[in-house]
């Protein structure tokens, strides 16, 4: 079984460099490199440093923003979940701010906040945070009673009920919150570079767009993408590790 | 939140927010943030105008077409991959990554390979909602009760039979939760689309209003939206509710 | 194909700067020009629109796309001028004076930024940090907002800061620029095939562009009140005649739609920004421009 | 309340094994490596009542789907009315250990599920429905949903649905598994009239060894995994005995101790 | 296995009055509209096991949450060991209908849950808890997670974790209901043999009136809501009986007959 769904996912990766392939070498349009082609480019950018110190620069707003949402995120999480008050006040605030178009609040972070790290940080927290909070509040709420009643019949306090009952209880949704607040923290982040200052990767992609060097902007759409997905199965390797008995395997088995 | 024994309703706060806003805006603070009462009189201003008009009929086509083809799409690949394990383990990993990747980054290849028209903003909007949609509806039918599949089958259901009379709507649960997320999902895709592809309906505005400092045109803009994807989001949130009593009991 | 609308790729929305082209744009339709038009958020958009096929004719200014990539691309019509101004705070009162200081500019390879290298060269001085931050209204907002002391921006954008807080900023000197900054561009293989839409284009473009240096209020007057531009909100309408008469002033247009004289500035101007590979003295006019639709309307 | 019978018909074993509804001739059953059935044989007479007790996990599920036609042996063969098995019939109807009732349909309609996958007219499904639905004593529920009813109540309905479609063979997983003890009672009662009026085979999973000898005509005891037919008990008909005696019969006590001594050795 | 009991003492109802673990005085219980609990009061002796009895819904999961302490009387006041109970206390272990089980924590953290609660040494609690693992027959198990049980370990593993805090007071809410009957005779005998060897007080809910007259020193019989005690009827100490013959009983049968006597009468 696994080394079927091993050699289905080999598989499909090659359709779908194969069919860009084909597709660049057609071409579709002249500023549509081919899969090869974009690969060198990588492979250069990665062989001459560029790609690092783009990275370096990209990686900075995002981590501080992913790091600030998920703890600020699943703290206010927390007590909306825990505290009525908190709920009725707060949530509102985010259940908006989730359904908000934030990328047309780009230009406005610029001007209140310039054009430094606090924005881009600001952005990538402003996409991560709201479905993060959600989340983690929905999964309080929904923590099972008798969980909760068979640690109080055992005579847990308060905090730890919090810690050993509700939070591992939550722990899924709230790492199913945090994967896809990470991938809004990742468009946050791009977004940010495309739209207020081109630096790191969104660099790259504008720089070598203006350049008219397509194969080199392919290639960074490509690590970036690459990036998002490593980071996420970092994370999803971080929820096994940390809380084991969570992985169940396929229902229908 | 019960105040004085009396129940207030969930969304209720919002109204102290937007108290905070008149107040942050009367002070004068920054003119960013100009005072709520100014932007609802520049919002009753604008609403009528042709411009505001065309907007909101691109952005709302836009927004349709995309969040049609996602759900059109999107629930049956997904109950197809819950059903079947060949399609699940040849789409998920596809799936998991589109679900995480920044799509922002890919929109500059949408441009090339669909064009820069609306066809990009939809197919932009579209990957925005579709992927949790697909997930979702794929989780619902995963965690379908056994039996009731098998009951079918032992009274002679046939595959289509199956599918509309058992998989949908056991999945419906699972299924409205994954287009709710996915519609606000689609809201931001498609002013994503507007904003990076070509310049049209409200991305148009937003951009025109930022970029002259029209500071009340511009949130005035973004509270019609805000609310637009509000309302999306809770009306399909009240159609959750009303398949919630049989949610719990599957 | 040839008889359908022409496509034009903007590289900005519709604004008070594009009101002369919509204003040619409606003397072109008189004419019989049947067009449509669709606004990109860069002009780099642009020219991957018209390379790719997807779009007729675009703003911006392709010489790097021209040179690298295979497809040909020619100019047909100068829009506007690289007329932007070094405004800086007070701390500076000439361009020297920017020697290893920082400075923001729109982006890497774009405009501001070979206006930059350029001045580096002719002033023999080395910018600091440069900072990058798209749009001159940006600009101008972190400018007020105190983050930057120096940066280069548009005419529009410059006389703005200048009305509202004259008295904080200083706009240095600077050598003239004859440079373009927008142009007009089509594959050649489909100006060809539509000589004679291009031409009524380019005249209706030369036509308003001369009217304008004779009298820039012609373009609000002949703006069409339910056009893109007419349909602004009022606070930027106010402004149309402001802004073109000082954009004629400043020698923003040049009534003569570029031609010959603009493609050797170019040339120059584009290799010291590097956009261009090889000696400017080298490159063949014909291989970047296709002059005979501006030939054609001059005569 | 099913009233005392006087009918003193006694069984004797073996008397009608020429009419068998349902024949299972050496099924062996294997999921990947675990083997839960192995040659099983058994024969279920027509209009009787078989129970099939065994441990936990020992294949009683399996084999009552194998009968229903919903899963494939993997070596032997079904007979159903003397044609051999392919694929679920109409001849069968299963009533499921948890209900599989849709939670989105009304009473009405999960009663007439079967008559609708059937393609029966709707009027008619659901007249011949709310017969069923009264039978089982649940007048006045037809607009109630699956969670307004208490366990024992959902039970009926998938009762309801499997003798709605009119199949003649029964297959009935543990049905009163999941209601109270005294409402148990109350069904097992039900049951026994049923097996009476309607000519109907019935096969009977349970736990429960005063259950299948209650209400069994005969009982296979399946031993644990791989699971063949250890000992096939037909008890003798104890219907004609009073109700609220038989639990203190001897004759009832003996075969329940029997049961229970030959199941025992397999609880460690 | 339990061996026969010789102990030939004969329980005379109310002779340990004297000694109760734990009184239930006036107990009343609104949820909202519903009634459950009107105006209950009960005792249960020290070193004894009390079953409650009743239709489902009646209130008994509610009485045994107010004795742990989980829920508080709308009126009246339990006492346990003569001491007013205001919350859970260390006296007193619940074993869940449902068994609370923490999904992500392996048997061996689950069985120990209770002690790391009451902040034992992890060596210590482990030790403990490993004990009673064995007890309950899930040796091998310790490093399972609950997915990775059926629903009777499950249920064993809660039933270790309650013994492992080694409370004088076992609340146990139909703790055998998802083992098979198999087992469950097995742990019945488990029980017995427990009530006997440790001077704990038990209180048991089930639904079964086999179970209840067959482990219980007394059953209180509730009404259906608003639940009070209908009845208390105290076995005779059926347990010097051999517990292979003790089902043909007639002492224990006419105390069965007599118990379903009072309950048919809710059954519709
Ligand atoms: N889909 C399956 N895949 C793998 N093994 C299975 C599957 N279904 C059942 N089994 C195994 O086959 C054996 C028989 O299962 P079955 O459900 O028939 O038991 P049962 O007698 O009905 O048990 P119970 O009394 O607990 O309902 C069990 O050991 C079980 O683990
Ligand atoms: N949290 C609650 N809110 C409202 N009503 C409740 C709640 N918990 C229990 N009830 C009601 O109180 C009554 C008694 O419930 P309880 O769980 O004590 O019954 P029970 O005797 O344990 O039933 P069962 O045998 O089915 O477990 C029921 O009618 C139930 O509907
Ligand atoms: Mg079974
Ligand atoms: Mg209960």
């Amino acid at each position: 079984m696994v080394r079927r769904s091993f050699w289905l996912k080999i598989v499909s990766a090659l359709v779908l460099f194969g069919a860009w392939q084909v597709a660049g070498m057609i071409p579709v349009s002249y500023a549509f490199p081919t899969f090869l082609e974009s690969m060198s480019a990588l492979a250069r950018m990665a062989a001459d440093g560029t790609l690092f110190t783009a990275y370096l620069e990209t990686l900075r707003p995002l981590v501080v923003g992913v790091a600030i949402s998920a703890f600020l995120g699943i703290g206010l999480g927390l007590w909306i979940g825990l505290s009525s008050r908190f709920d009725w006040l707060f949530s509102p605030i985010f259940i908006v701010m989730q359904a908000a178009p934030l990328a047309a609040l780009i230009p406005l972070l610029v001007m209140a906040y310039g054009i430094g790290l606090t924005s881009k940080v600001f952005v990538v927290c402003i996409m991560a945070m709201p479905v993060i909070v959600l989340n983690t509040a929905g999964a309080v709420r929904n923590t099972p009673a008798s969980l909760k009643e068979m640690g109080r019949s055992f005579l847990a306090s308060d905090p730890e009920i919090i810690v050993k009952i509700i939070v591992p209880a939550a722990s899924p949704v709230i790492f199913s919150g945090l994967r896809l607040g990470v991938s809004a923290g990742f468009i946050g982040a791009v977004l940010a570079e495309l739209k207020i200052t081109p630096t790191g990767v969104g660099d790259i992609i504008t720089y070598s767009r203006s350049i008219a060097d397509y194969p080199a902007m392919y290639a960074a759409i490509f690590s970036i993408i690459l990036l998002a997905v490593l980071f996420l199965n970092l994370l999803e390797r971080l929820e096994v590790y940390l809380f084991e008995g969570n992985v169940r395997g396929y229902a229908s088995d | 939140m019960i105040v004085f024994g009396y129940r207030l309703p969930a969304m209720s706060s919002l109204i102290l927010w937007a108290l905070v806003w008149e107040i942050v805006g009367r002070l004068g603070l920054t003119f960013f943030v100009p005072p709520l009462s100014e932007v609802v009189v520049t919002l009753f201003s604008v609403i009528g105008t042709a411009p505001f008009l065309k907007a909101l009929s691109e952005t709302a086509q836009a927004f349709a077409a995309g969040v049609l083809a996602a759900v059109l799409i999107g629930i049956p690949v997904g109950i197809l991959m819950g059903k079947s394990r060949l399609v699940d383990e040849l789409l998920l990993p596809w799936v998991n990554m589109f679900l995480s990747a920044p799509l922002t980054a890919l929109v500059p290849v949408l441009m090339v390979l669909f064009g820069f028209g609306m066809k990009s903003i939809i197919i932009t909007t579209t990957l925005f909602a579709i992927w949790i949609i697909i997930l979702n509806a794929r989780a619902g039918v995963l965690q379908i009760n056994r039996s009731l599949v098998e009951m079918a089958r032992c009274y002679g259901a046939n595959p289509f039979q199956a599918f509309y009379k058992i998989y949908f709507w056991a999945a419906l649960p699972e299924i409205l939760g994954g287009v709710r997320i996915g519609v606000i999902r689609a809201v931001k895709g498609v002013i994503i689309g507007q904003l990076l592809i070509s310049i049209v309906g409200f991305g148009a505005l937003f951009e025109l209003y930022a970029n002259n400092f029209l500071m009340a045109h511009f949130w005035a803009v973004l509270i019609v939206l805000f609310a637009m994807a509000f309302t999306v989001s809770e009306l399909l949130a009240y159609l959750e509710r009303r398949v919630s009593y049989y949610a719990a009991s599957r | 194909e040839a008889a359908g609308k022409i496509k034009i790729a903007l590289a900005e929305t519709p604004s008070d700067e594009l009101a002369a082209f919509f204003v040619a744009l409606d003397r072109a339709k008189a004419n019989g020009l049947d067009y449509e038009w669709t606004a990109f958020s860069d002009e780099e958009l642009a020219i991957q629109a018209v390379l790719s096929g997807q779009m007729d004719i675009g703003f911006g200014t392709p010489y790097a796309a021209m040179q690298r990539s295979k497809a040909p691309i020619r100019i047909v019509f100068q829009l506007s001028k690289l007329k932007f101004f070094p405004v800086t705070s007070k701390k500076y009162g000439k361009l020297e004076d920017l020697n290893g200081e920082p400075i923001m500019l729109h982006s890497r390879g774009g405009g501001t930024d070979s206006i930059a290298n350029v001045i580096e060269e002719k002033m023999n001085i080395k910018f600091g940090d440069r900072s990058y931050v798209p749009g001159s209204s940006n600009r101008v907002a972190a400018l007020m907002a105190g983050q930057t002391d120096a940066t280069i921006i548009d005419l529009s954008n410059k006389n703005k800061v200048m009305k509202i807080a004259g008295d904080k900023f200083n706009v240095l000197p600077m050598f003239e620029v004859e440079a373009s900054d927008e142009a007009l561009f089509a594959n050649l293989d489909w100006i060809k095939n539509n000589e004679e839409d291009v031409n009524i284009f380019v005249s209706a473009l030369l036509s308003v562009w001369q009217d304008m240096t004779e009298d820039p209020s012609i373009i609000s007057r002949e703006t069409d009140p339910n056009g893109p531009i007419g349909q602004l909100p009022p606070e930027i309408l106010g402004n149309l005649d402001e802004f073109y008469a000082a954009a004629v002033q400043g020698g923003l247009y040049d009534p003569d739609g570029g031609g010959l004289k603009a493609a050797q500035a170019d040339f120059d101007w584009y290799a010291r920004a590097g956009q261009l590979e090889g000696d400017p003295s080298t490159l063949k006019v014909e291989d970047f421009w296709y002059l005979a639709p501006l030939e054609q309307a001059s005569r | 309340m099913v009233m005392p019978q006087i009918k003193e018909v006694v069984d004797v074993p073996g008397a009608q094994e020429a009419d068998n509804a349902v024949v299972a001739r050496g099924i062996s059953k294997t999921y990947g490596s675990v083997e839960a059935l192995k040659n099983l044989t058994l024969e279920f007479p027509r209009g009787q009542l078989t129970s099939l007790l065994g441990p936990s996990g020992c294949g009683k599920t399996t084999l009552l789907k194998i009968i229903a036609g919903l899963l494939q042996p993997t070596a032997g063969e079904v007979e159903v009315n003397g044609k051999p098995v392919t694929g679920p019939g109409s001849d069968r109807a299963f009533v499921f250990q948890d209900f599989a009732l849709l939670p989105w349909a009304n009473v009405l309609r999960n009663a007439a599920f079967g008559l609708e996958l059937r393609g029966v007219a709707k009027s008619e499904r659901e007249a011949i429905a709310e017969k069923y639905i009264a039978e089982v004593g649940l007048k006045g529920f037809e607009k109630a949903y699956p969670h307004e009813l208490s366990g024992g109540m959902r039970q009926r309905v998938g009762l309801a649905r499997a003798l709605a479609v009119d199949a003649d063979v029964l297959l009935m997983d543990e049905p009163f598994s999941a209601v109270d003890e005294q409402t148990r009672r109350k069904f097992q009662e039900d049951l026994l009239n049923l097996v009476k009026h309607e000519n109907k085979t019935f096969i009977f999973v349970t736990h429960s060894i005063e259950e299948a000898v209650y209400v069994s005509d005969q009982i296979a005891i399946l031993l644990p995994r791989p699971s063949r037919v250890s000992e096939i008990i037909r008890p003798a008909d104890l219907r004609h005995k009073n109700v609220d005696n038989i639990r203190r019969d001897p004759e009832y006590l003996d075969i329940v101790d029997s049961i229970w001594a030959s199941l025992r050795s397999y609880v460690e």
